[in-house]
């Protein structure tokens, strides 16, 4: 089944769509085979990402498994 | 008392805050803050999206950090998702205090880390297409106030 | 937009509100605080007395020096005078704004002189019959904020 | 016809309605024909005074004629 990343607000746009499915793999293989320019983006010092529905803090270790889904959070503009 | 939810279509403020406030017969004073889709401006609609896993948790746990730090009688958090047209409610927040500060702090405060806090995300369509927000000075200086 | 009233019998502050906002299409913010009479306590009925001459003119100054403070779109101020029982609305604030911070301290403003600087005379009925209320350190100390 | 003394709030109680009509004449005098319970209160130094329907400061000149108001405000405690 695969993992699944999902990009929240502009990153919607740049990635051409809300979520997309990927192969498992330790995050930096997983990003080495995105498009430059939407990695880039997606390693933007002002992105956070939340793993399964947390936030994390440190991307170094992740490595994403079968039905993990990793979110990808630009700075909120709500309210 | 605390009623936070996050709303896919349409709702009524006035009946909201109506029903609140007859749940509320002790509380003196309700202080409450309703946000909508301005009209004019060239903005033909307005769409927010939100992280399931993340909006409403963090909605409620500011809830719960409002309801430790003030004496309310009760708490209200309403927010829109999905697309709005001008002049429909985006945002309704009450608080309900026996003393009128408390409901005024709580209800600022709710509104500054709902701005800058949580977990929404904001474009606008006008003649030229869609367009995200980005994220205001103003609003992370609302925030340093607390 | 300024709407500032006595109202000598009951209103629905709900109609009210939805009115006052109806009218504010443009606006971003509505900001407002309704003060009810407090169930519980033993109070029986509450009674507030005015001196006609001052009162409202007096109300419709304050509404002139929130105006001329805060950008505002609209300005509302109502107040209950007469005898009102539990649950019955006593003073219904809202302020409308491009932006929220205005609306927040115009509403804030509009309360503590309501409060403290306004011709109202409040008392209280209780098992022991009426009772006028004295003025609050509190409220002194609200204004002394602005 | 006379002039007429309002009594607001607490005052109401003292003087025992709401209003009263006396004789014209110069204020000190028209306080002295009151019971002086009452005008010790009425004078009372955070009792403000309003001539048909004006504050005023000074009460030192007033000659109430036929037909003045004059009201006497204690503290308020409204809202």
């Amino acid at each position: 089944m695969g993992a699944r990343l999902v990009f929240l607000g502009r990153l919607e746009d740049v990635a051409g769509a809300d979520a997309r499915d990927v192969a498992p793999g330790p995050l930096a293989d997983v990003l080495a085979r995105l498009e430059p320019t939407l990695a880039v983006e997606l390693l933007g010092e002002r992105v956070r990402m939340a793993l399964n529905g947390r936030l994390i803090a440190e991307t170094g270790g992740v490595v994403l498994g079968d039905g993990d889904e990793l979110a990808f959070l630009p700075p909120v503009s709500g309210g | 008392m605390q009623d936070v939810r996050l709303i896919e279509s349409g709702f009524d403020p006035a009946l909201e805050l109506e029903r609140f406030t007859a749940g509320l017969p002790a509380a003196g004073g309700i202080v409450s803050f309703l946000g909508q889709v301005r009209e004019g401006g060239g903005v033909e609609a307005l769409e927010l999206k939100h992280y399931g896993p993340l909006t409403l948790p963090g909605m409620q746990a500011l809830g719960g950090t409002i309801h430790a730090r003030w004496p309310l009688d009760g708490l209200l958090l309403l927010h829109r998702v999905g697309v709005m047209a001008p002049r429909d409610p985006i945002v309704l927040v009450a608080a309900a205090a026996r003393h009128r500060r408390d409901a005024f702090a709580a209800a600022d405060f709710a509104m500054d880390h709902l701005k800058s806090e949580s977990w929404f995300w904001k474009r606008e369509k006008t003649a030229q297409g869609w367009r995200w927000i980005e994220p205001r000075a103003q609003d992370r200086d609302d925030l340093a106030r607390w």
